[in-house]
């Protein structure tokens, strides 16, 4: 690694003000887990690196709001968040998904602003907040804006965050009584990367399905929703060959891309028979306190 | 990895052509890329660099013209020596042209591959990235032929 | 300890904790990994980008200028010091640094030495090469009849007889070619009643030891030391002596413990650069690999292995045909010893009349290639266990019956005209069956997922004929230290070797000292590869410790003691020296006794001087629906000889299970034009906790092995045979998806279904 | 040089200060200190030879500044037998043969060490989740899964079954 400069603010405008809009060696480091591999990679060399970790405690807190939403700030690790009780009882969802994200040293280490800025299609959390109707609260130099996690990524390692933007903090709306399951698919070792990501969240009374919310990861460019397999999933009746319809639906809205982990003809397979199964899994999974 | 696309520009397949086999501006069109050499008549030598999110990908880049038949298809392979990393950028690029109504058809593919270390990460970034640049290359292609009517008009 | 009728110790057979316990759970264990030498510098290697190419320039004035850089070195600066710098086990093929020509991607090119190995990185990118790009051949059978040709000529080490006779060859990637052939391949065809044939492949894997290769050197006076994680010590300092020109004397190779091996530290590695770089610098130098270039210095052949079968009615296999294509990558390293050796089983562990073997290794533009734990044989049992399973279910008949009908048995030759000792085969397959409940019915499921089951068993030749020595010191106060050069990578052979010695002497495995391999100290031994070490290594610490033993009792008498004096060692040395003064040296060489095959027709008496028999019954689950595939159970059979340590030797059957877990469903180096693209765990995975089942059991076949230490053998590499082919097997007996290529990815297993079902894949 | 630094931190115990510069990770700043329990092997994190404990939890050295352990608390494995005796895990470990090569032991001790904190009585299940994130080549996992259950008795008290 070549050398380069850090700094480390005590305030979150203190960092705001070190960024730079016009120069991509200037990246602010959260658990730096992901930047840190890329530095090593040699495709990302550093001017300065701006680190988050004095940044206020606030900012390091979980919280539960006045309308019963969730408030996560920006570096929170995501030990902590998996192990958060508010998480645990009213997002089951996000708890689960955390359990086989990356390792537990990793976690440990890795940001819930970081995990959501790095944009790595891969990563589990974007969908999992995505379906959930999560909002970042993304701080720069003329104030603060909200950004639904879903509206983020752009494309690979892409965001619409400006270079001198830093997500604040992330709002998760109150628990309601749906259903929801992050269902991820490695092909190789298990401890792989996803082939195939997938986030649903739905209501049912046990016998239709309302309110559908679907979206997929790892096999797409960027975390997608699927719209159209929503539309075909929502006021039907849970049965195979909704299922089914709705898979082949994911894969007609779907472009996929492929890679080591799978062929583009396998992953729409994947895609084709792994809705259904999710949908199946966010009804056995039931529904959070 | 395969790119391919077509444009139609407003101009004649000769004018065209003559525009399209001249390296220098051929390079011009691709982002990220500069200090084009003459090596001999059909082979160059260039820097190409660019830049995805944060990450910069950097590569000496030798261009051979495999075949020039005028005046409708020009096929080059391009070579890219990662500047850093064990890895490498093949492509071989083959232009056609046709003469449609209004103009001359211009079409492309590339296949391109990419590997070493870059392989596992930048395959797919580098994709993504690829369709951007196609989108700029039309676009400035576009750009000359339109300047180039701008400057018979006035 | 007294020199009394020897006290059974009961050393041997039990399984006391290996002695580097407690420094390897405290993080104090030394590796080669952690030495630092005082002043030392730091090599980067400026790795080939290319695949095949003529070198134009290598331009390093960048990176010499760049603050920190000591010196850069190209094979120009190497010649200056060792004229003719190739080397090689078998063929002296390999250039220190890439000289005139680069052969692979990520061939070395050149080193620069710095005053930390960030700065050495750094520096490395700053290095141009210019190159004539050459067309490149990287299939094992196109590289054949292919016009590129990888080397001008071969080169084979002038030590071998048998491979003189290739010297100077050219217009060949044939790097050599082993012929079997027993009875009379073509006429059995007319008599068989059935005749199968079919083609299987094996990618080119990685090993990543989890200590990536590191070496170091230094000189000491008119001696250079080189540090190394490497498990040939004694042939590390012929090599580089043989290299400099310089007595073996003058070289001093020095192993500590190794974090993993699996044959990747074996021969020349990392140090002939870094005893170059060394002399070069005139300072001592540190070259260590990271795990993404230990794949490029390094890597495990792929294979192609055809093999035809005539089956008469009876359901005997009565001929069997086998052709061979070892891809050997650019330079030849071990890869013309695996050819034979493992050429000698290609036909699988059966008794048939008719054998044709052609080995064929092979040279391509791909990194160099050597064993990965099993020597060659994981290759190509994953062949015939699944062309005998392809042949049992293709005539109805249940495969372990049809595998005992067809058993090469106690008395019986084997191809290669060695008799089979015992029944060790047939053994291994009984215990099979019998822990996997073979004769009960088997429940296949009726929805998205399927069960099957399957088994495969192999053989192996150990590598002949090979010699080890050791000696054994016994101090005056009675402490004892014993000196081999066997490198202990895991495999637990320090404990091995200190229970086998400690039976001899009646003491404790515990009060025992092994010594870490230094050629200065600790005597020659061929090399700590292919489960030789109990048995090569094992008698010659037999035989020193018998030998110290006598040494004792001939000191006992000499001081006058009367046969059964139980006086503890220490009085004798007083009483002889007149105080704690004196030693006891007992020394042991071990070679087995061995007969070359006839290159003719690669028939011989003596082909090893003891099998390795091992095997694989697999339980599995398979998706219907996406292919993936999940190892439920998986129980390893293995003949063992006699157990010195039965928990080392449980762990290194299961432990061999393990890896092949990978080897069997995911492990593949992806290449893209000669680029490897999968150079990391992330994305060249590994197995980890979750990929393994819980149903995990190592069954020994035990009995003493003949000629072995107190009846013990190798076992590190038997746990590896049947893995792959057994769940190839299970697969198949689960959805009647028949694989061929390894992996068996999810995608692949789910395209066969596609195929069987008449479904259309993709563009396909 | 601004890439030089100067920081201070508490070392398995001990209060301490190190110069480094800015592109040193952890496992390089512990080899400073002559401990190299605590290795890099894939570099990437996914292995756990890296393992060390920083402020309490278990983090990849290998992908952790060194600049960013400066008045934090820092553990590696050497600091389990610091009182002259291994820990129940260290124990565990050689009884139930969980050790081969050894590279990626001290990994695996602290990370047991961290589940059996957090988990006094884990399941199989639990175990190979919670050591899903570290390697080992020698295949030693079903020793492993027995010594964090013979850890895990030895911690509670409970005799060996």
């Amino acid at each position: 690694m070549i050398p380069f400069e850090l700094v480390e603010p005590e305030t979150l405008h203190e960092a705001v003000s070190l960024l730079d809009a016009d120069d991509p060696g200037v990246r602010p480091f959260a658990g730096g887990t992901a930047l840190m591999l890329m530095m090593k990679a040699g495709v990302f060399q550093p001017s300065r690196l701006i680190s988050l970790g004095r940044i206020e405690e606030r900012f390091s807190m979980i919280s539960v709001g006045a309308r019963g939403e969730l408030r996560i700030g920006a570096m929170v690790p995501l030990s902590t968040l998996e192990y958060s009780p508010d998480v645990q009882s009213a997002y089951p969802v996000i708890a689960d998904t955390l359990r086989t994200l990356a390792n537990i040293r990793v976690r440990n280490v890795a940001r819930v602003g970081g995990a959501l800025a790095h944009g790595d299609p891969h990563m589990d959390l974007p969908p999992v907040l995505s379906v959930l109707g999560a909002k970042a609260i993304v701080i720069g130099p003329g104030g603060s804006r909200e950004i639904a996690v879903e509206e983020l990524y752009t494309g690979y390692y892409t965001t619409v965050l400006a270079r001198n933007e830093l997500i604040a903090e992330v709002i998760v709306p109150a628990p309601q009584t749906r259903y929801a399951a992050y269902l991820k698919y490695t092909t190789r070792s298990a401890a792989d990367w996803p082939a195939l990501g997938i986030a649903v969240l739905l209501d049912s009374d046990g016998r239709m399905i309302r309110d559908a919310s679907v979206v997929i990861s790892a096999a797409t460019e960027r975390v997608t929703r699927l719209r159209h397999t929503q539309e075909i999933l929502n006021g039907k009746a849970i049965e195979d060959t909704t299922l089914h319809r709705a898979g082949e639906a994911a894969v007609a809205e779907t472009m996929l891309v492929a890679d080591a982990r799978g062929s583009m003809f396998y992953k729409q397979q994947l895609l084709r028979v792994c809705i259904g199964r999710a949908v199946r899994m966010a009804l056995a999974n039931g529904v959070g306190k | 990895m395969d790119i391919s696309g077509e444009l139609i520009i407003e101009a004649p397949r000769e004018t065209v052509f003559d525009r399209l086999q001249n390296p220098s501006l051929f390079v011009s069109l691709v982002d990220g890329v500069r200090d084009l050499q003459e090596i001999d008549a059909t082979h160059y030598a260039a820097i190409f660099e660019t830049k995805v999110a944060y990450m910069r990908f950097k590569f000496k880049v030798a261009v051979e013209v495999v075949r020039i038949t005028r005046p409708h298809e020009i096929v080059a392979k391009i070579e890219g020596t990662p500047l850093g990393i064990v890895g490498r950028l093949s492509a071989t690029t083959v232009t056609t042209l046709s003469e449609v109504a209004g103009g001359t058809q211009v079409k492309y593919s590339i296949a391109a591959t990419i590997a070493g270390k870059l392989g596992s990460m930048g395959q797919p970034v580098l994709r993504s990235k690829a369709k951007e640049m196609e989108n700029q290359f039309a676009r400035n292609l576009r750009a000359v032929f339109e300047q180039d009517t701008k400057g018979l008009v006035s | 300890m007294s020199i009394s009728d020897r006290i059974p110790a009961g050393t041997f057979g039990s399984s006391p904790p290996r002695l580097e316990s407690y420094a390897k759970v405290t993080g104090r264990a030394e590796y080669t990994h952690n030495v630092q030498l005082p002043n030392m510098l730091h090599g980067k290697i400026f790795r080939s980008s290319i695949a095949h190419g003529r070198i134009r320039r290598i331009d390093v004035t960048a990176a010499k200028a760049l603050p920190g850089v000591h010196s850069v070195f190209t094979a120009a600066d190497v010649c200056k010091l060792v004229p003719n710098p190739y080397y090689g086990p078998a063929f002296h093929d390999q250039p220190i640094l890439a000289l005139d020509k680069v052969r692979y991607v990520g061939e070395a090119v050149a080193v620069v030495l710095a005053d930390d190995p960030h700065t050495a990185e750094q520096a490395v990118q700053l290095i141009v090469a210019d190159y004539e790009e050459l067309p490149a051949v990287f299939d094992e059978v196109e590289a054949v009849t292919s016009a590129t040709f990888v080397h001008d000529e071969l080169k084979p080490a002038k030590t071998f007889a048998d491979l003189k006779h290739l010297a100077g060859r050219s217009n060949t990637n044939v790097i050599v070619e082993f012929k079997l052939d027993r009875g009379d391949v073509k006429n059995a065809w007319a008599a068989a009643d059935r005749i199968f044939e079919h083609t299987f492949r094996t990618p080119m894997v990685a090993h990543t030891a989890l200590e990536p290769l590191v070496s170091l050197a230094e000189m000491n006076g008119s001696t250079l030391t080189i540090h190394t994680a490497s498990q040939m010590p004694s042939f590390v300092r012929i090599e580089i002596a043989r290299l400099l020109g310089w007595p073996e004397s003058r070289i001093r190779v020095k192993v500590l413990h190794l974090g993993g091996g699996f044959a990747a530290k074996t021969y020349i590695k990392l140090e002939a650069i870094v005893a170059l770089s060394t002399l070069l610098a005139n300072r001592p130098v540190r070259i260590a690999a990271t795990m993404e270039e230990q794949a490029y210095v390094i890597a495990s052949h792929a294979t192609t292995c055809r093999i035809k079968s005539g089956v008469n009615k009876a359901g005997r296999v009565i001929a069997r045909q086998c052709d061979v294509w070892w891809n050997c990558g650019a330079y030849a390293d071990v890869g013309p010893r695996i050819s034979q050796k493992s050429g000698f089983t290609a036909a699988g562990p059966y008794d048939i009349e008719n054998v044709l073997i052609r080995s064929r290794g092979v040279y391509t533009n791909l990194p160099l290639c050597t064993g990965r734990r099993g020597f060659g044989v994981p290759n190509l049992s994953w062949a015939y266990e699944s062309h005998t399973d392809m042949i049992a279910r293709d005539l109805g008949v249940d495969p372990i019956e049809f595998r005992r009908r067809n058993l090469l048995r106690e008395g019986k030759e084997q191809a290669t005209g060695t008799v089979m000792p015992d029944d060790s085969i047939a053994q291994v397959l009984d215990r099979l069956a019998e822990r996997m409940n073979w004769s009960a019915p088997f429940e296949r499921g009726h929805g998205v997922m399927r069960y099957g089951r399957g088994v495969a068993v192999g053989f192996k030749a150990v590598i002949a004929p090979t010699t080890s020595v050791a000696t054994i010191t016994i101090n005056a106060d009675g402490s004892c230290i014993l000196n081999i050069s066997t490198v202990d990578m895991g495999q637990g052979s320090d404990t091995v070797m200190a229970q086998i010695a400690a039976e001899v002497l009646g003491i404790t495995a515990q009060s025992i000292k092994v010594s870490h391999p230094d050629t200065d100290l600790t005597p020659y031994d061929m090399g700590t590869v292919g489960s030789r070490s109990t048995f090569h290594m094992g008698n010659a610490v037999k035989l020193a410790a018998e030998d110290a033993r006598s040494k004792i009792e001939a000191l006992a008498r000499e001081i006058g003691l009367t046969k059964g004096s139980n006086y503890p060692w220490s009085e004798l040395f007083h009483r002889r020296y007149g105080m704690q003064a004196g030693n006891i040296v007992g020394m042991g060489t071990f070679i087995p006794p061995y007969a070359a095959p006839s290159s003719e027709s690669g028939h011989s008496a003596n082909v090893t001087p003891y099998w390795m028999v091992g095997g694989t019954g697999v339980e599995v689950e398979v998706d219907g629906e996406t292919g993936r595939v999940r190892i439920t159970k998986l129980i390893t059979a293995a003949d063992c000889g006699a157990l010195v340590n039965p928990r080392i030797a449980e762990t290194q059957l299961s432990g061999a299970a393990i890896m092949q877990i990978g080897y069997a469903l995911f492990e593949k180096m992806d290449f893209d034009g000669g680029q490897l693209t999968n150079a990391s765990l992330a994305d060249y995975n590994i197995p980890g906790m979750q990929d393994i089942p819980l149903a995990l059991v190592s069954v020994f076949v035990e009995g003493d092995q003949q000629g072995g230490p107190f009846g013990a053998k190798g076992l590190g590499e038997s746990g590896t045979f049947g893995v792959a082919p057994a769940v190839a097997n299970a697969i198949h007996d689960a959805i009647g998806v028949r694989l061929i290529n390894l992996p068996m990815t999810a995608e692949s297993v789910l395209r066969g279904l596609h195929k069987i079902q008449g479904r259309q894949w993709g563009d396909e | 040089m601004p890439d030089l630094r100067t920081i201070k931190f508490r070392l398995n115990g001990v209060a301490v200060a190190a110069q480094i510069k800015l592109y040193h990770n952890l496992v390089e700043l512990l080899q400073q200190f002559n401990l190299f329990g605590a290795r890099e092997s894939c570099g990437q994190g996914l292995c756990g030879c890296c393992t060390a404990i920083v402020a309490g939890k278990a983090v990849s050295g290998c992908l952790y500044l060194a600049a960013l352990v400066d008045g934090k608390d820092v553990k590696t494995i050497e600091h389990l037998d610091s009182c002259g005796k291994l820990s129940a895990v260290q124990e565990a470990f050689i009884e139930a043969g969980a050790v081969q090569c050894g590279f990626c032991t001290s990994g695996f001790i602290l990370m047991t060490e961290q589940l059996l904190d957090a988990n006094p009585n884990p399941n199989d299940s639990k175990i190979r989740e919670y050591l899903a994130g570290n390697l080992c080549r020698c295949g030693s996992y079903p020793e492993i899964s027995a010594a964090v259950k013979i850890a895990a008795r030895k911690r509670r008290n409970v005799p060996p079954t």
